[in-house]
């Protein structure tokens, strides 16, 4: 998915217009802590100060500029969430004046052993900013068209990176991505050691863009509706899969891919054909962007319910410990979620 | 100032009206700087235009005309000078400004008409800055490169960069071009924000220094918190130096001084494509806003009746037309006012309107917020 | 409210080993823009500089004080979040090593005309914030009470004082307090203009202490469950007896007072015994605490629901604007509430 | 460095080791800076053991007896100088430290076994510092006053006005009692964070000037980032100059130097109750950290290596000792692993531990946290 997302931050310098991508770290020699933006022509490093990112991504897209930005981890973006909030309502604040097209992008959640400050979700916070849109892919294509969608969108978008899925290939390919994944890395990785001369080969890639809003309603089932994004949603997968191949209870799988907008109708058809719902991501469960999904479904589809709705989130605790025993025990893992899946499908109406 | 209701300190009229000299001067001085008269005059009257507008605008927040108000009374001397050297356009190639909320002085003598304020502070439709979102002096003017005014401290100082950076490479074949500045402007309690340093540090990246003329409108107060009682005796513009900007402060409230000062940090930050920090001790004639009462605080010193001082002892203008003058601006400032409250206030179909650009790859919003997802409040537009 | 805010800190620097009340403008002159501080004796003026706040308070506990800070308006608490999490983490990322007794105090939500950046809500980012304990008082005594709970806990308390009700005189003394609000007045509230050789005179205050996590039943009926806190609280109330009075329909309103730990056992009663429940604040809607209240009362009653359950939160728009029409079509008022809850009692189970 | 499974550039092992003097010389000098040779040697044997540590850190990171590494290899000079002069003990008679992710030489010079970090490094329930739950080097010490080191950079520098603020308090009485400190650590690349300038800005509020010593170790990587890319070509310490706060750069591979520029800055700060801003140049000699790799950089100066050399050159250290001491520690570093992976690991029901202090005001929580209200997950202990 790294290479996804910097293809498409290729393909946005290219013919979108993007002209700075900036970060800590982002420029050369490193190309980002993840090597999401190895080899773009217009990254540069920042002082370590993540005001400065996001003012400076600001005041770039104020004088026409198309920045992509990066808070290197989502735990950093909390002492900018003042200036979230100002690129959020500046438009509307402004009665339309300015617009601000702007991209942050930034690694989320759990599942790299990142220990307290490298574990944390970011949607429930992210969510609550108005003005902004918000996605967060689950596959490498989708990434790139979620980034693509992104950066041609004029408004603030902010781009959620599931961290344990940045080395996931992708079962599907980009368009214009070479089939061979040892080609495509001769390409576009940087060498190990000296790279002050190297210069990426960039594959000849094409436009694919997922508008903002639509859902990818990935299996299709009668016995529930599971919704979730990025790192839970191949758990998710995996999960109804192996419960179809067992047992023959089948569920509809909705990858949400855009948490707001988010995709209302795709998750209203289906509650409405299952009656049965669980919602998974692995944000902390307090005041989480779930319970407002879980909202939405009560407040319009009380009656159509067959049992009772149920949510799956990462336990209200001050962090995710270093020792795998704390993550495993407070961030949903497959065995969690094969077991609400069961309990949904079982439980009597 | 009848507008205020109250009294300034007994002190003899006649005496301090009477000018010292009779030949019209051809320019006014201040130490070593000096100003043509005719610009003088300008400037004079652009203060005069400013301070009749804050009074007027104070008088509404009393008077339920309108409810909330801040703004620069005592700032009228470097902000005018500030205004009227400004590259006005729109676009990089011409000056960004990154305002707080004493700064209407800054747009009167760029030239903006005072309905746009009095609409604001009314909290009108017709409102071009906020369609009465905002507290009054919180303008936005793209056409003049007028970046959104925000309440937060300081914030404005983090974004300045971003302006600068743009503006660095813009132009880099044609100077004409590539002469627009980013002016960032706030107080001096604010400056304790990290967001200020940021923009030093952002400004001299080796290699790309940026074009950032910071501002600090000294008054040395944060609301009711002197800055003395704060902060290391020293002056704000010192700042500048781990970076190696360029910093002066000065005396804000003599307006020969200010232009000056101003002209020499604008011509370094467009030549040298570098920032310079200019730190300008003013005066708040009216205390923090309307929170704290707005009255007149006759200890501070007036930009305004000094220099109308300093013109009428120079014999650059008699007392006559001075208050020619004041008539002419409050009436303007009436006017405004009269014709500001019989326009339209916005409604409840206005409150999700401006949230988003029509954006193409948005299935869900394609011309702007309209509630949540799948639940439509408005029809879209 | 303000008064008796500030006579419980008063209490605190007497009796409970207050060592700092600190923030803009809290210490003399002004004693805070809401007067909540004025005259106490260890009150100061800080720098215009959030993160030294709450930075200093942080400090201040590890060496032992006891510190009460105050964030001037909870808008300009957003650049701090990330030392808000990390007062919330520190005693668990140290197994315990360290408390952190710290309260702040911060004027919370709309109704003053406060415009973008003076009526927004912080409570839906607060809950999200583990290891915080959370509070809103709706009435002079209760901010008495809790603010007393905040000082006594060893942990980092965060007091949200709704704005619009700061002026409201209570119905019920504070032990200690003259009955004569002017008296009162002319004991504690500082003198207009020249303030300098100004003492109070405090009143001989009683310790009366509102445990955390206990709400409060402020009305008891049988046609539905309102749960809300600070400023709705008082409108629920009022919508509450207008329905009784005029139509007989009689509602448990339980202000929760604690918004994390919250009364869990009081919210559950109230939901088994009427099957209807109304959660309502100001905060907006998306990934809002409400939505977690109703999160737990589906998980927990979902099977006890006569009807559907419903929340009412103010709109998800990117500020309250500063003419009334923003802000009375985009916070709930009091009609909202009297509507909401005629339909909660009238619709047929 | 056998450890690394790198081997250092040739060079003659027999020349670099043979000693230029015979006779034991009573000091070890630097420039116009001198320490007695006794001194010297614990302060090389404590760089030494830092070293040790770090270096079976590294391995673990890469054996899978841990899984992340960060510290300071190349920082041992100054560490250990300054975790040597340290007033240890508990509450604000004694120094505060406010440390960050590179400060092993502190406190193993203050006498830590290397126990203690080797189990956080292994993330075992017998972590005293965090309970296996934070990243090495993430100390936390009440009866030393060395407060939770936390990952996110710079906020350190937010908190220790508040500690020096009770220490300027405490104990007027007795001066004995008002000689305590606040020490703040972090690295070059941090400073461009808001909070080193709230430090600085509140540590110098008129009549309330703080005892902080302010301390950057400038290694002149933030990651990747090479600080003259993104920073004016300008001391950091220069930032102290805006608030008057005194300031030093120094060579802080240099123990000698450092020593004393620590000595001076700690007395200062002790005596006068004021700030002090000391940047210290060190080499970072593994990289950022084991996800850059870790690997041994060798154009990177050495401390101990010069060091040592520098004992040898003097007489004050033979090499047969100098190899004993490095067996000595290497071994320390081996048993303290051995025994840490012995021990054993957090469980399931320990997530929540550790959350809330008990309180009897807390009618949901008057011992720990237990899971949401009304649904305790694990029962209270
Ligand atoms: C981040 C933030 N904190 C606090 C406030 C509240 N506030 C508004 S104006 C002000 C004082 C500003 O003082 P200064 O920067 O000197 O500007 P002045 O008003 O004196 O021109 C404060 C504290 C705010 N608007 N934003
Ligand atoms: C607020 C924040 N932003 C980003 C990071 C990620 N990060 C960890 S260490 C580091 C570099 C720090 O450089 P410096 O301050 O020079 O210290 P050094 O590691 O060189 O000792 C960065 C960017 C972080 N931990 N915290
Ligand atoms: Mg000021
Ligand atoms: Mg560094």
């Amino acid at each position: 998915m790294a290479q996804a997302v910097r293809m498409a931050l290729h393909y946005g310098e290219e013919y979108l217009g993007v002209t700075d991508v900036f970060g800590e770290d982002v420029g050369p020699p490193l190309g980002g802590v993840f090597t999401v933006t190895q080899g773009l022509k217009t990254a540069w490093n920042t002082p370590l100060d993540e005001r400065g990112i996001l003012g400076t991504a600001l005041g770039i897209a104020y004088a026409g500029g198309r920045p992509v930005c990066e808070i290197q981890f989502c735990d950093y973006a909390l002492n900018i969430m003042d200036l979230f909030k100002i690129a959020g309502n500046q438009r509307w604040a402004s009665g339309g004046a300015f617009d601000l097209p702007i991209v942050v992008m930034t690694p989320n959640g759990a599942g790299i052993r990142g220990s307290i400050y490298h574990s944390h979700s970011f949607e429930s916070f992210a969510t609550r900013l108005a003005g902004w849109k918000i996605v967060m892919p689950s596959t490498p294509l989708d990434a790139y068209g979620l980034m693509l969608a992104a950066i041609k969108d004029p408004n603030p978008v902010l781009v959620l990176l599931p961290k344990a899925l940045l080395r996931v290939r992708g079962e599907q390919l980009i368009p214009g991505e070479p089939a061979d994944p040892d080609e495509l890395s001769r390409m576009i990785d940087a060498p190990i050691g000296d790279r002050s001369n190297w210069q990426p080969q960039w594959p000849p890639l094409e436009d694919y863009t997922i508008p903002l809003g639509v859902g990818n309603l990935v299996r299709e089932g009668s016995h529930g509706t599971v919704i979730a994004y990025g790192r839970p949603l191949p758990l998710c997968v995996q999960a109804a899969d192996e419960l179809a191949r067992e047992h023959g209870y089948t569920f509809d799988v909705i990858d949400l891919r855009s948490l707001f907008p988010y995709d209302w109708s795709m998750i209203s058809q289906s509650v409405v054909k299952t009656g049965r719902v669980l919602i998974v991501n692995e944000d902390t469960e307090v005041t989480n962007f779930g319970e407002h999904l879980l909202r939405r479904v009560i407040d319009e589809h009380f009656y159509d319910l067959a049992v009772c709705p149920r949510t799956l989130m990462g336990k209200h605790v001050p962090g995710i410990g270093m020792n795998q025993n704390y993550e495993l025990n407070s961030v949903p893992q497959l065995g969690d979620i094969r077991t609400a899946l069961w309990d949904l499908a079982t439980e009597p109406a | 100032m009848p507008e205020t209701h109250e009294d300034p300190p007994d002190f003899e009229d006649e005496l301090r009206r009477r000018a010292t000299r009779t030949a019209a001067p051809a320019v006014i001085r201040s130490g070593r700087e000096a100003m043509s008269v005719e610009l003088a005059l300008t400037v004079f009257r652009q203060m005069l235009r400013t301070r009749a507008l804050e009074e007027r605008s104070i008088k509404m927040s009393k008077s339920g005309e309108a409810y909330f108000w801040i703004g620069g009374p005592g700032e009228e001397a470097f902000n005018v000078c500030l205004g009227l050297q400004v590259h006005k356009g729109r676009g990089p190639a011409y000056d960004y400004l990154h305002l707080h909320y004493r700064n209407a002085g800054v747009l009167l003598a760029m030239g903006m008409p005072m309905i746009d304020h009095t609409r604001q502070l009314a909290m009108r439709w017709t409102d071009r800055h906020s369609r009465g979102r905002n507290f009054v002096g919180h303008y936005a003017v793209p056409e003049w490169n007028v970046v959104p005014v925000t309440s937060v401290i300081e914030v404005q100082y983090a974004m300045a960069p971003g302006t600068a950076l743009v503006q660095k490479r813009h132009g880099l074949k044609n100077p004409a071009e590539n002469e627009g500045i980013t002016i960032v402007v706030g107080g001096e309690a604010g400056a304790a924000e990290g967001d200020f340093e940021t923009c030093l540090n952002w400004s001299t990246r080796p290699g790309m220094e940026l074009p950032v003329l910071m501002i600090v409108t000294n008054n040395r107060f944060g609301i009711s918190t002197d800055i003395d009682t704060v902060h290391a005796h020293r002056p704000i513009a010192d700042r500048a130096i781990p970076y190696g900007v360029r910093h002066e402060t000065i005396d804000g409230n003599d307006p020969v001084i200010a232009w000056h000062a101003i002209d020499r940090a604008m011509r370094y930050c467009r030549r040298e494509r570098k920032p310079y920090l200019l730190e300008a001790m003013v005066s708040r004639l009216h205390g923090h806003s309307s929170s704290s009462g707005a009255q007149r605080n006759w200890k501070e010193v007036d930009p305004l009746a000094q220099f109308e001082q300093k013109l009428i002892d120079a014999g650059a203008i008699d007392a006559a037309t001075v208050r020619a003058l004041k008539e002419e601006a409050k009436k303007e400032a009436d006017d405004a006012v009269a014709q500001t409250m019989k326009e339209p206030e916005p409604t409840r179909e206005d409150v999700y309107r401006f949230t988003y650009a029509p954006s193409p790859v948005d299935a869900v919003y394609p011309h702007d917020y309209t509630g949540l997802p799948g639940r439509p409040e408005w029809p879209p537009r």
